[in-house]
Protein backbone atom coordinates (compact mmCIF):
# COMPACT_ATOMS: atom_id res chain seq x y z
CA UNK A 1 0.00 0.00 0.00
CA UNK A 2 0.76 3.62 -0.33
CA UNK A 3 1.32 6.15 2.20
CA UNK A 4 1.73 9.90 2.03
CA UNK A 5 4.77 10.69 4.45
CA UNK A 6 5.00 14.29 5.27
CA UNK A 7 7.58 16.27 6.94
CA UNK A 8 7.77 19.53 8.90
CA UNK A 9 10.17 22.40 9.93
CA UNK A 10 13.49 20.60 11.45
CA UNK A 11 12.25 17.03 9.55
CA UNK A 12 11.74 18.47 6.39
CA UNK A 13 15.26 20.31 6.63
CA UNK A 14 16.81 17.06 7.71
CA UNK A 15 14.96 15.04 4.63
CA UNK A 16 15.74 17.57 2.16
CA UNK A 17 12.27 17.57 1.41
CA UNK A 18 8.35 18.18 2.75
CA UNK A 19 6.78 14.81 1.30
CA UNK A 20 7.38 11.67 -0.12
CA UNK A 21 5.64 8.29 -0.90
CA UNK A 22 5.94 4.88 1.23
CA UNK A 23 5.65 1.40 0.02
CA UNK A 24 4.71 -0.74 2.48
CA UNK A 25 2.96 -4.10 3.21
CA UNK A 26 -0.92 -4.08 4.21
CA UNK A 27 -1.42 -4.24 7.86
CA UNK A 28 1.93 -2.05 7.97
CA UNK A 29 1.83 0.23 11.41
CA UNK A 30 3.41 3.59 12.47
CA UNK A 31 5.84 2.39 13.95
CA UNK A 32 6.92 0.40 10.75
CA UNK A 33 6.56 3.40 8.81
CA UNK A 34 9.68 4.58 10.73
CA UNK A 35 11.48 1.99 10.56
CA UNK A 36 11.35 1.72 6.49
CA UNK A 37 11.79 5.57 6.67
CA UNK A 38 15.23 5.34 9.06
CA UNK A 39 16.53 2.59 7.03
CA UNK A 40 17.29 4.38 4.10
CA UNK A 41 19.89 6.70 3.30
CA UNK A 42 20.70 10.33 3.41
CA UNK A 43 18.46 12.74 6.09
CA UNK A 44 16.07 10.01 6.78
CA UNK A 45 18.05 7.89 9.31
CA UNK A 46 19.14 11.09 10.96
CA UNK A 47 15.45 11.62 12.08
CA UNK A 48 15.08 10.38 15.41
CA UNK A 49 13.55 6.93 16.89
CA UNK A 50 10.18 8.38 18.12
CA UNK A 51 8.55 10.88 17.04
CA UNK A 52 4.85 12.48 16.87
CA UNK A 53 3.08 11.44 14.43
CA UNK A 54 -0.47 12.22 13.06
CA UNK A 55 -2.33 10.32 10.79
CA UNK A 56 -5.16 11.80 8.62
CA UNK A 57 -4.55 14.98 10.18
CA UNK A 58 -5.24 13.57 13.70
CA UNK A 59 -2.67 12.83 16.44
CA UNK A 60 -2.32 9.30 17.02
CA UNK A 61 0.72 6.21 18.79
CA UNK A 62 3.18 3.92 16.58
CA UNK A 63 0.86 1.08 17.15
CA UNK A 64 -1.87 2.54 14.66
CA UNK A 65 -2.59 0.79 11.77
CA UNK A 66 -2.21 2.38 8.53
CA UNK A 67 -4.57 2.14 5.74
CA UNK A 68 -3.73 2.41 1.66
CA UNK A 69 -3.69 6.28 1.19
CA UNK A 70 -3.07 7.59 4.18
CA UNK A 71 -1.44 11.05 5.16
CA UNK A 72 1.12 9.88 7.99
CA UNK A 73 3.08 13.22 9.56
CA UNK A 74 5.85 13.42 11.45
CA UNK A 75 5.98 16.43 13.50
CA UNK A 76 8.86 17.96 15.35
CA UNK A 77 8.00 19.21 19.16
CA UNK A 78 5.65 21.90 18.76
CA UNK A 79 6.58 25.55 19.90
CA UNK A 80 3.22 27.53 18.66
CA UNK A 81 2.42 31.25 19.56
CA UNK B 1 -12.52 32.36 7.89
CA UNK B 2 -9.05 30.85 8.10
CA UNK B 3 -7.76 30.88 11.75
CA UNK B 4 -4.11 30.15 10.29
CA UNK B 5 -2.62 31.69 7.52
CA UNK B 6 0.18 34.39 5.98
CA UNK B 7 -2.36 37.24 6.31
CA UNK B 8 -1.28 40.24 9.36
CA UNK B 9 -3.56 39.90 12.39
CA UNK B 10 -6.24 42.50 12.22
CA UNK B 11 -7.11 43.11 16.14
CA UNK B 12 -9.57 45.10 15.42
CA UNK B 13 -11.64 42.94 13.67
CA UNK B 14 -10.99 40.47 15.89
CA UNK B 15 -12.61 42.09 18.48
CA UNK B 16 -15.30 43.23 16.57
CA UNK B 17 -15.68 39.55 15.73
CA UNK B 18 -16.54 38.55 18.89
CA UNK B 19 -18.34 42.15 20.44
CA UNK B 20 -22.32 42.18 20.70
CA UNK B 21 -24.55 44.28 22.98
CA UNK B 22 -24.85 41.11 25.94
CA UNK B 23 -20.84 41.05 26.77
CA UNK B 24 -20.04 44.05 28.06
CA UNK B 25 -16.02 42.60 28.66
CA UNK B 26 -13.61 41.70 26.23
CA UNK B 27 -10.14 40.64 26.48
CA UNK B 28 -7.80 40.54 23.80
CA UNK B 29 -4.38 38.27 23.98
CA UNK B 30 -1.78 39.48 21.53
CA UNK B 31 1.55 37.27 21.34
CA UNK B 32 4.54 39.26 19.29
CA UNK B 33 7.50 37.99 18.51
CA UNK B 34 10.09 39.21 21.02
CA UNK B 35 13.59 40.30 21.83
CA UNK B 36 14.22 40.31 25.29
CA UNK B 37 17.17 39.34 27.45
CA UNK B 38 16.98 36.18 27.24
CA UNK B 39 16.14 35.90 23.67
CA UNK B 40 19.33 36.95 21.62
CA UNK B 41 19.72 38.94 19.14
CA UNK B 42 16.53 37.62 17.42
CA UNK B 43 15.70 39.98 13.89
CA UNK B 44 12.43 37.42 13.18
CA UNK B 45 10.97 34.34 13.69
CA UNK B 46 9.53 32.22 10.64
CA UNK B 47 6.70 30.13 11.20
CA UNK B 48 5.67 27.06 9.33
CA UNK B 49 2.91 25.25 10.10
CA UNK B 50 1.39 21.51 9.03
CA UNK B 51 -1.98 23.79 8.04
CA UNK B 52 -4.45 21.74 7.03
CA UNK B 53 -4.17 20.34 10.74
CA UNK B 54 -3.43 23.63 12.59
CA UNK B 55 -6.56 25.01 11.01
CA UNK B 56 -8.34 22.03 12.15
CA UNK B 57 -6.85 21.83 15.66
CA UNK B 58 -7.54 25.80 16.26
CA UNK B 59 -10.76 25.51 15.30
CA UNK B 60 -11.33 22.58 17.83
CA UNK B 61 -9.59 24.65 20.66
CA UNK B 62 -12.79 26.94 19.81
CA UNK B 63 -15.17 24.76 19.47
CA UNK B 64 -14.43 23.07 23.41
CA UNK B 65 -14.08 26.63 24.38
CA UNK B 66 -17.58 27.90 23.16
CA UNK B 67 -18.73 24.88 25.05
CA UNK B 68 -17.10 25.50 28.00
CA UNK B 69 -18.27 29.51 28.19
CA UNK B 70 -21.44 29.39 26.38
CA UNK B 71 -22.35 32.88 26.50
CA UNK B 72 -18.81 33.95 25.31
CA UNK B 73 -17.64 35.16 21.96
CA UNK B 74 -14.20 34.14 20.57
CA UNK B 75 -11.87 34.57 18.00
CA UNK B 76 -8.48 33.87 17.30
CA UNK B 77 -5.25 33.45 14.93
CA UNK B 78 -2.31 32.83 14.05
CA UNK B 79 0.01 34.30 11.59
CA UNK B 80 2.54 32.27 9.30
CA UNK B 81 5.71 33.21 7.55
CA UNK B 82 8.35 35.03 8.59
CA UNK B 83 7.56 37.51 10.95
CA UNK B 84 10.09 40.36 12.31
CA UNK B 85 10.43 41.15 16.00
CA UNK B 86 7.61 43.03 17.46
CA UNK B 87 5.12 41.10 14.80
CA UNK B 88 2.18 39.85 16.38
CA UNK B 89 2.08 35.94 15.68
CA UNK B 90 -0.49 34.76 17.45
CA UNK B 91 -4.26 36.84 18.58
CA UNK B 92 -7.28 35.41 20.56
CA UNK B 93 -10.43 37.76 21.29
CA UNK B 94 -12.71 36.83 24.33
CA UNK B 95 -15.96 38.85 24.79
CA UNK B 96 -18.77 37.56 27.51
CA UNK B 97 -21.24 39.75 29.69
CA UNK B 98 -18.68 39.08 32.65
CA UNK B 99 -15.36 40.12 32.63
CA UNK B 100 -13.50 36.66 34.59
CA UNK B 101 -15.47 34.78 31.81
CA UNK B 102 -13.61 36.69 29.11
CA UNK B 103 -10.41 36.50 30.92
CA UNK B 104 -10.45 32.73 31.54
CA UNK B 105 -11.60 31.86 28.06
CA UNK B 106 -8.56 34.07 26.41
CA UNK B 107 -6.48 32.62 28.99
CA UNK B 108 -7.48 28.86 28.55
CA UNK B 109 -7.51 29.47 24.02
CA UNK B 110 -3.55 30.75 24.32
CA UNK B 111 -2.97 28.33 26.04
CA UNK B 112 -4.95 25.22 24.56
CA UNK B 113 -3.45 26.73 21.21
CA UNK B 114 0.53 27.05 22.34
CA UNK B 115 0.33 23.64 23.90
CA UNK B 116 -1.20 21.77 20.39
CA UNK B 117 -1.16 23.76 17.19
CA UNK B 118 1.42 22.43 14.54
CA UNK B 119 3.35 24.94 14.27
CA UNK B 120 7.40 25.78 14.17
CA UNK B 121 9.52 28.67 14.95
CA UNK B 122 12.70 28.68 13.38
CA UNK B 123 14.54 31.94 14.75
CA UNK B 124 16.43 34.26 12.59
CA UNK B 125 19.49 36.57 14.32
CA UNK B 126 21.36 39.30 13.26
CA UNK B 127 24.16 37.49 11.97
CA UNK B 128 22.42 36.06 9.23
CA UNK B 129 21.80 32.66 11.26
CA UNK B 130 18.74 30.70 12.15
CA UNK B 131 17.98 27.99 14.58
CA UNK B 132 15.00 26.45 15.72
CA UNK B 133 13.10 26.76 18.62
CA UNK B 134 11.80 23.70 20.31
CA UNK B 135 9.78 24.03 22.78
CA UNK C 1 -2.08 61.91 28.74
CA UNK C 2 -5.20 61.89 30.76
CA UNK C 3 -6.24 58.70 32.32
CA UNK C 4 -10.53 59.83 32.34
CA UNK C 5 -12.10 61.97 30.04
CA UNK C 6 -14.10 61.89 27.20
CA UNK C 7 -12.45 61.01 24.55
CA UNK C 8 -13.39 57.96 22.42
CA UNK C 9 -10.82 55.30 23.71
CA UNK C 10 -7.93 54.16 21.08
CA UNK C 11 -7.56 50.99 21.83
CA UNK C 12 -4.73 50.56 18.72
CA UNK C 13 -2.75 53.25 20.58
CA UNK C 14 -3.65 51.41 24.07
CA UNK C 15 -1.36 48.86 22.50
CA UNK C 16 1.22 51.02 20.98
CA UNK C 17 1.69 52.70 24.78
CA UNK C 18 2.25 49.41 26.47
CA UNK C 19 4.41 47.79 23.21
CA UNK C 20 8.04 46.83 23.12
CA UNK C 21 10.31 44.22 22.21
CA UNK C 22 10.92 42.33 24.85
CA UNK C 23 7.62 42.22 26.24
CA UNK C 24 6.29 39.27 24.27
CA UNK C 25 2.69 38.96 25.59
CA UNK C 26 -0.05 41.62 25.90
CA UNK C 27 -3.12 41.79 26.92
CA UNK C 28 -6.37 44.26 26.33
CA UNK C 29 -9.53 44.65 28.77
CA UNK C 30 -12.24 46.52 27.23
CA UNK C 31 -15.24 47.06 29.23
CA UNK C 32 -18.47 48.33 27.24
CA UNK C 33 -22.06 49.08 27.95
CA UNK C 34 -23.62 46.42 27.95
CA UNK C 35 -27.80 45.96 27.22
CA UNK C 36 -28.22 41.76 27.94
CA UNK C 37 -31.35 40.19 29.60
CA UNK C 38 -30.35 41.36 33.42
CA UNK C 39 -29.44 44.76 32.07
CA UNK C 40 -33.02 45.74 30.91
CA UNK C 41 -33.97 48.17 27.91
CA UNK C 42 -30.35 50.09 28.37
CA UNK C 43 -30.13 52.42 25.73
CA UNK C 44 -27.11 54.77 26.92
CA UNK C 45 -24.92 55.20 30.21
CA UNK C 46 -23.78 58.42 31.43
CA UNK C 47 -20.73 58.45 33.35
CA UNK C 48 -19.60 61.21 35.34
CA UNK C 49 -16.73 61.46 37.75
CA UNK C 50 -14.64 63.56 40.53
CA UNK C 51 -12.27 63.77 37.35
CA UNK C 52 -9.32 65.23 39.42
CA UNK C 53 -9.36 62.26 41.85
CA UNK C 54 -10.52 60.01 39.27
CA UNK C 55 -7.30 60.50 37.43
CA UNK C 56 -4.97 60.87 40.36
CA UNK C 57 -6.52 57.34 41.66
CA UNK C 58 -6.27 55.77 38.46
CA UNK C 59 -2.61 57.24 38.23
CA UNK C 60 -2.13 55.35 41.62
CA UNK C 61 -3.75 51.87 40.65
CA UNK C 62 -0.94 51.89 37.53
CA UNK C 63 2.05 53.09 39.52
CA UNK C 64 1.26 50.21 42.41
CA UNK C 65 0.70 48.05 39.24
CA UNK C 66 4.20 49.11 37.80
CA UNK C 67 5.89 48.15 41.44
CA UNK C 68 4.30 44.86 41.30
CA UNK C 69 4.92 43.45 37.61
CA UNK C 70 8.26 45.68 36.97
CA UNK C 71 8.89 44.31 33.83
CA UNK C 72 5.00 45.18 32.22
CA UNK C 73 4.10 48.04 30.32
CA UNK C 74 0.53 49.59 31.57
CA UNK C 75 -2.13 51.94 30.08
CA UNK C 76 -5.60 52.72 30.82
CA UNK C 77 -8.42 54.93 30.32
CA UNK C 78 -12.16 55.41 31.41
CA UNK C 79 -14.46 57.31 29.48
CA UNK C 80 -16.88 60.20 30.71
CA UNK C 81 -20.11 61.09 29.21
CA UNK C 82 -23.04 59.68 27.81
CA UNK C 83 -22.55 56.45 25.99
CA UNK C 84 -24.45 54.25 23.94
CA UNK C 85 -24.38 50.23 24.63
CA UNK C 86 -21.71 48.70 23.15
CA UNK C 87 -19.49 51.60 23.57
CA UNK C 88 -15.95 51.03 25.48
CA UNK C 89 -15.96 52.94 28.89
CA UNK C 90 -13.10 51.62 29.81
CA UNK C 91 -10.11 49.78 28.26
CA UNK C 92 -6.76 48.54 30.01
CA UNK C 93 -3.58 47.35 28.14
CA UNK C 94 -0.75 45.02 29.76
CA UNK C 95 2.25 43.72 28.12
CA UNK C 96 5.24 41.16 29.61
CA UNK C 97 7.86 39.19 28.71
CA UNK C 98 5.49 36.49 29.61
CA UNK C 99 2.15 36.08 29.09
CA UNK C 100 0.76 35.28 32.74
CA UNK C 101 1.82 38.37 33.94
CA UNK C 102 0.27 40.69 31.52
CA UNK C 103 -3.08 38.57 32.27
CA UNK C 104 -2.49 38.80 36.10
CA UNK C 105 -1.99 42.64 35.92
CA UNK C 106 -4.64 43.45 33.47
CA UNK C 107 -6.76 41.74 35.69
CA UNK C 108 -5.83 43.45 38.63
CA UNK C 109 -5.64 47.06 37.45
CA UNK C 110 -9.33 46.44 35.66
CA UNK C 111 -10.35 44.79 39.46
CA UNK C 112 -8.84 48.30 41.07
CA UNK C 113 -10.77 50.70 38.83
CA UNK C 114 -14.07 48.90 39.18
CA UNK C 115 -13.57 49.23 43.30
CA UNK C 116 -12.04 52.22 43.50
CA UNK C 117 -12.64 55.04 40.59
CA UNK C 118 -14.47 57.75 41.56
CA UNK C 119 -17.10 57.90 38.78
CA UNK C 120 -20.68 56.76 38.76
CA UNK C 121 -22.92 56.00 35.86
CA UNK C 122 -26.58 56.83 35.19
CA UNK C 123 -28.70 54.41 32.66
CA UNK C 124 -31.09 55.78 30.05
CA UNK C 125 -33.70 53.46 28.73
CA UNK C 126 -35.08 53.19 25.98
CA UNK C 127 -38.19 55.35 27.05
CA UNK C 128 -35.95 57.91 28.14
CA UNK C 129 -36.37 57.42 31.98
CA UNK C 130 -33.05 57.42 33.71
CA UNK C 131 -31.78 55.54 36.84
CA UNK C 132 -28.47 56.17 39.17
CA UNK C 133 -27.01 52.53 39.01
CA UNK C 134 -24.42 51.95 42.24
CA UNK C 135 -22.69 49.03 42.97
CA UNK D 1 -13.10 78.74 58.17
CA UNK D 2 -14.66 77.97 54.63
CA UNK D 3 -15.18 74.53 52.99
CA UNK D 4 -15.64 73.88 49.85
CA UNK D 5 -18.26 71.34 49.15
CA UNK D 6 -18.42 69.09 46.36
CA UNK D 7 -21.39 66.58 45.07
CA UNK D 8 -21.50 64.13 42.71
CA UNK D 9 -23.84 62.02 40.51
CA UNK D 10 -26.97 61.23 42.52
CA UNK D 11 -26.07 64.22 45.48
CA UNK D 12 -25.27 66.74 42.99
CA UNK D 13 -28.98 65.58 41.70
CA UNK D 14 -30.07 65.57 45.19
CA UNK D 15 -28.73 68.96 46.32
CA UNK D 16 -29.53 70.67 42.85
CA UNK D 17 -26.28 71.62 42.14
CA UNK D 18 -22.37 70.08 42.56
CA UNK D 19 -20.78 72.95 44.65
CA UNK D 20 -21.40 74.95 47.70
CA UNK D 21 -19.51 76.86 49.87
CA UNK D 22 -20.24 75.44 53.84
CA UNK D 23 -18.79 78.47 57.00
CA UNK D 24 -17.76 76.29 59.95
CA UNK D 25 -15.75 76.70 63.18
CA UNK D 26 -12.43 75.89 63.29
CA UNK D 27 -11.50 72.70 64.13
CA UNK D 28 -14.87 71.10 62.92
CA UNK D 29 -15.12 67.39 61.24
CA UNK D 30 -15.80 65.90 58.39
CA UNK D 31 -19.25 64.82 60.72
CA UNK D 32 -19.55 68.57 61.84
CA UNK D 33 -20.36 69.69 57.67
CA UNK D 34 -22.34 66.38 57.33
CA UNK D 35 -24.14 67.68 60.40
CA UNK D 36 -24.34 71.12 59.35
CA UNK D 37 -25.45 70.42 55.34
CA UNK D 38 -28.11 67.74 56.91
CA UNK D 39 -29.87 70.82 58.74
CA UNK D 40 -30.47 73.19 55.89
CA UNK D 41 -33.86 72.83 53.89
CA UNK D 42 -34.02 71.04 50.35
CA UNK D 43 -32.33 68.48 49.11
CA UNK D 44 -29.91 68.63 51.72
CA UNK D 45 -31.96 67.72 53.93
CA UNK D 46 -32.38 64.14 51.93
CA UNK D 47 -28.21 63.51 52.07
CA UNK D 48 -27.11 59.98 53.78
CA UNK D 49 -26.70 60.01 57.51
CA UNK D 50 -23.23 58.66 56.35
CA UNK D 51 -21.85 59.10 53.05
CA UNK D 52 -17.91 58.42 51.89
CA UNK D 53 -16.11 61.54 51.86
CA UNK D 54 -13.02 62.70 49.90
CA UNK D 55 -10.69 65.77 51.59
CA UNK D 56 -8.64 67.37 48.69
CA UNK D 57 -9.02 64.24 46.63
CA UNK D 58 -8.20 61.55 49.85
CA UNK D 59 -10.68 59.20 50.82
CA UNK D 60 -10.70 59.85 54.83
CA UNK D 61 -13.11 59.39 57.96
CA UNK D 62 -16.10 61.27 59.33
CA UNK D 63 -13.77 62.29 62.14
CA UNK D 64 -11.27 63.92 60.05
CA UNK D 65 -10.75 67.66 61.15
CA UNK D 66 -11.02 70.15 58.02
CA UNK D 67 -9.10 73.10 57.40
CA UNK D 68 -9.71 76.54 55.97
CA UNK D 69 -10.10 75.52 52.29
CA UNK D 70 -10.25 72.23 52.54
CA UNK D 71 -12.38 70.53 49.61
CA UNK D 72 -15.08 68.25 50.91
CA UNK D 73 -16.60 66.00 48.30
CA UNK D 74 -19.40 63.61 48.66
CA UNK D 75 -19.28 60.71 46.82
CA UNK D 76 -22.24 57.93 45.95
CA UNK D 77 -21.70 54.37 46.08
CA UNK D 78 -18.74 53.54 43.48
CA UNK D 79 -19.84 51.91 39.83
CA UNK D 80 -17.11 52.69 37.54
CA UNK D 81 -15.92 50.49 34.46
Amino acid sequence: MTITCRFFARYAELMGHDELELFLPPSATVRDAIDALRQRSGGASALPETMLVAVNREHTRETHVLDDGDELAFLPPLAGG
Amino acid sequence: MALVGPEPIDIGSLIDEVSSLERGGTVVFIGSVRRGPEDGPVAAIEYSAYEEMAEQEFGRILTVARDRWPAAGLAARHRLGTLPTGTPSIAVAASAPHRADAFEAARWVIEEAKRHLPIWKREQFDDGTRSWREA
